[in-house]
């Protein structure tokens, strides 16, 4: 993580936070992940999405937090929403009915074709880091129309081959999952944007991830240096366009003002 | 009613949880007993299995406190902060001592709590395909549909020997109301053996019985009413008071170190003999920053007399 | 909301009611949509299939009318009263044509539409056993559990391509909120291709969301929101209105007939060009005979402002 | 049915509902079912068993009726109720869930060994009388601890073989039903209670139904003349206490003032 820098400059976690909540425009309904999904969606329905529905795990549609919420649990995600139900509720009608266009997913580890790992490091039984798990995290895999990805690049984090998977992505690749979800009736269609510190991934006709943009400031021996495996990169590889002057203040001053998630 | 259930914490819990139980206190970020918890350490009951779909700082605290061997669970974190020491270490480390663990997704122990609560012998779900997750947790299991149109997996009634909650509140006989998140807090009461209900406010039936829609849990399945304001803190309670935020903040330094918990546990919970203490300890300023700033009420709806 | 829902009644049915739909049209006793029943009659729409758990008087009218070739329910019959002669007629002896059934239990209807709801293949439930109605209804079938512990039986989902359902208010959007008996509306509309909402009253979306815990469907699901007042008679809205008990005793005498039958829905129904006619055919003092005795609030509880 | 009668005479269906009431006594949990059980429970709610819940299975527990609902849906035992819930969770957590104590059921049919019958007369297909079906009955007669049945006494309802099963009773008998209950993981033990307008049933060893009490103005004979295999008599055959005033001023006068129930 960069420091955080002055006027019109920004750290690199605004920036992807920035350019997650702009791949929300057009979508209808949200499901909230903790931690930077969090602040994310937060961001775009207040710019390119003023009519994004938040659906929160704990069991809110239609949130309209008046602050940002630290935890996907918090008070003010409930005062003033449409619909507060039960966990029941929310994951049977809800996401496993359907309902939900995007649901936004944080990752340990990512591999080339999406798969997810947030469960541990190194062998289940007596992991080198254990994480937290899936929370709801492979049940939105499963069934939100699409999934979208946030989260930091690195060696560590962007692996050939995810220790433990927690959540389905495409799988071994196209043929793989197109058939698997079809003969399990999914209705998800997997994981369709990866959003990182260092630029916007999406996935190519064969599901493997592809760098279709490159954040300000960062090159593509970064990307590179932060992958472990021979990363896809677009012919025409765009240049993300960097924050603007209201989604900056947007974060600084509503959304995350202690400087949480954007140091 | 006929027989009251109204009890101290220390009774309550001395006389509902016993070591070798398996114990849910439930509350989804939003009303988690940390009363209870606390007293169950004071109590220093042993060998329970812990189940909560987020084990969050409560079991961080009783699993150091080292009443637990056995932990189920969904998501293990701080939510939005970071991770829980105590746990990890038993998990990484097995020190002091290895802590078992079954784990699920939240819908998975959602579906367990509901197949425990209906008596059915399986909670059916579209998760886990594709998943390592049924690999090391063999009681997820592939189910086919009897009609032909493929699999599902299957989780495992679970039902607790005891399951605590923290309300709003409750009449003497145990009929309980709640708002804002509902978590899986009915499901878990219904599946389980015996039910504490710890409330922020004892009500007359009257209130209860004026609003039937807001009852979650009925006195049948409750076996004992604890009052105790303020005792889901640093958790919450929709309308009477807020998420305390600094503290699951200052609990990430805290579960770094097995030290500074034991220290933690010494000053918060052994040496204080109940709730109200720890209210003092807390301080006024505390607890009057933690008050939402305005009402904001739902408003009355007429359910008509019809005579 | 940038997409205005409110519709009549006759523009609801017409745009969202198509000759060959599964319809159903829920509300256990309370909140049963006759006005919508009454407009898909006057639409003649033809070949539905009607799903509810009980058909009651709205559906023995509408089989009556000839909208229907197949029933889908649990419990056939004028509740506390008698029976329903239009469908008797039409199971007993054929006539005036043949009507295809599909009978479950309430749970197995209630479950039935979960399953439909959640996007699950089936819905399993301890019911069936030892009885006749597996045999005569293939799809109840049996599920072995896969934890070895024995048999239950499943249900297969139930998506009716409409649902319509009768609320004390919603605001534009379709987000609605009921109180009194809950029903299996929440399941059947999550379930539906379509949904139509019937309100006593439209309210501002604040009114909402004052009470969230109130709302059992969310406007995302939702249609058409249709302001129908008085539109559940002879059923009842809790808070508003009474169930007209005399006309489900009526009832029992008219439906005895073919001819009477045909007369009442000609007076009643076709000769009526809506709800607005049908509630002064009725008269203001039947009207206010019907009106709770005195209010019964619910009092108001606190979400707190969290800013 | 006799004509009622004036003083403290009383109607054969005034003496079925005084019955079946007596028999709620230190009944804790009671499932409400349509017509007669409901003015039944309503009795002995105020009578012999004041603590009685009652449990309408349109989704509410703890009703206190201000009149007799005709319905069981009736708005009455929602206002002041304990707790008004969806038909999904009163089905699951409250009866599947084994809360239940006693579920009352009616029959157009019964057999010996109290299997029941509500759905059709004749053949299903093409049935010469169609009944309203199972509603919540055969759940009740598998899910409730057990099971009490009211019903007039007939030729006709009182049958050597029932022509559709809809409710399991003690099936073939005592062996069988037991083995499929233990089997099956049924938290129910099956009917216990049959009262008609002649007299109050219990269930033998064999769980073959059993007379135990005959209704004062009812003979043997008339017992006999209405059922339709030979009757199990109790040795020691009682005779039912006649309905005390207070019991008829309650029926009479607030529970069933038109006759509905008791004509």
């Amino acid at each position: 993580m960069t420091a955080a820098v002055h006027g019109s400059a920004f750290s690199k976690s605004e920036m992807m936070i920035v350019a997650a909540a702009r791949e929300l425009a057009g979508q209808r309904v949200c499901f909230v992940g903790v931690g930077l999904p969090n602040i994310a969606v937060n961001l775009a329905q207040r710019t390119v999405a003023p009519d994004l529905e938040l659906v929160y795990e704990a069991g809110v549609f239609g949130a309209r937090p008046a602050r940002l919420p630290l935890s996907i649990g918090d008070p003010t995600i409930v005062t003033g929403s449409t619909a507060a139900v039960s966990m029941y509720e929310l994951f049977s009608f809800y996401l496993q009915g359907g309902l939900i266009d995007v649901g936004f997913l944080g990752a340990a580890q990512i591999d080339r074709f999406g798969n997810i790992n947030t469960t541990v490091i190194g062998d289940y039984e007596r992991p080198t880091t254990r994480l937290p798990g899936s929370g709801g995290a492979c049940e939105i895999a499963i069934n939100a129309r699409q999934v979208f990805v946030i989260m930091r690049q690195s060696a560590r984090s962007f692996v050939e081959k995810i220790d433990f998977r927690t959540s389905p992505g495409n799988l071994g690749g196209a043929e793989q999952a197109e058939r698997i979800r079809r003969e399990g009736g999914w209705l998800g269609r997997g994981p369709s944007v990866v959003v990182t510190d260092l630029g916007t991934w999406h996935f190519d006709d064969d599901c493997e991830m592809r760098l279709d943009s490159l954040h300000p400031g960062a090159t593509l021996d970064d990307v590179r240096a932060t992958i472990g495996w021979q990363p896809r990169i677009a012919g025409s590889l765009a240049s993300t366009a960097p924050p603007t002057d209201a989604e900056l203040r947007l974060i600084r001053e509503e959304l995350d003002p202690g400087g949480a998630y954007t140091r | 009613m006929t027989n009251p259930k109204v009890a101290s914490m220390r009774d309550a819990i001395a006389d509902l949880v016993r070591d070798g139980d398996t114990v849910a206190i439930e509350g989804f970020t939003h009303l988690i007993s940390f009363a209870a918890g606390h007293e169950i350490i004071r109590q220093r009951k042993r060998d329970l299995t812990l189940a909560r779909l987020t084990p969050d700082l409560i079991y961080d605290q009783m699993i150091a406190a080292g009443v637990a061997r056995k932990l189920i669970f969904s998501w293990l974190g701080n939510p939005g902060v970071g991770g829980l020491g105590a746990i990890r270490r038993r998990i990484e480390t097995g020190d002091p001592a290895p802590l078992e663990v079954e784990e699920y997704s939240h819908f998975g122990m959602v579906g367990r709590y509901t197949a425990g609560a209906a008596n059915l012998p399986f909670f059916p779900l579209r998760s886990y395909f594709e998943t390592d997750l049924p690999v090391v947790n063999p009681l997820i299991r592939e189910i086919e549909s009897p009609y032909g149109d493929g699999k599902v997996y299957a989780v495992p009634p679970l039902k607790p020997d005891v399951t605590i909650i923290h309300a709003q509140r409750a009449d003497a006989a145990g009929n309980t109301q709640v708002w804002g998140l509902l978590g899986c807090q009915k499901e878990a009461a219904f599946a389980a053996d015996r039910v504490i209900v710890v409330v922020e406010e004892l009500v007359d039936e009257a209130v209860i019985r004026a609003d039937p829609n807001r009852t979650i849990i009925p006195g049948l399945i409750v076996d004992a009413v604890v009052v105790e304001p303020f005792g889901a803190h640093p958790s919450y309670v929709q309308g009477a008071y807020d998420r305390d935020n600094q503290f699951y903040l200052d609990w990430d330094a805290i579960t770094r170190d097995e030290g500074s918990i034991q220290a933690w546990l010494r000053d918060w919970v052994y040496d204080l003999d109940g709730r109200t203490a720890y209210v003092d300890k807390l301080g006024p300023d505390r607890v009057a920053s933690l008050r939402p700033a305005a009402a904001a009420p739902s408003g009355s709806v007429d359910y008509g007399q019809y005579t």
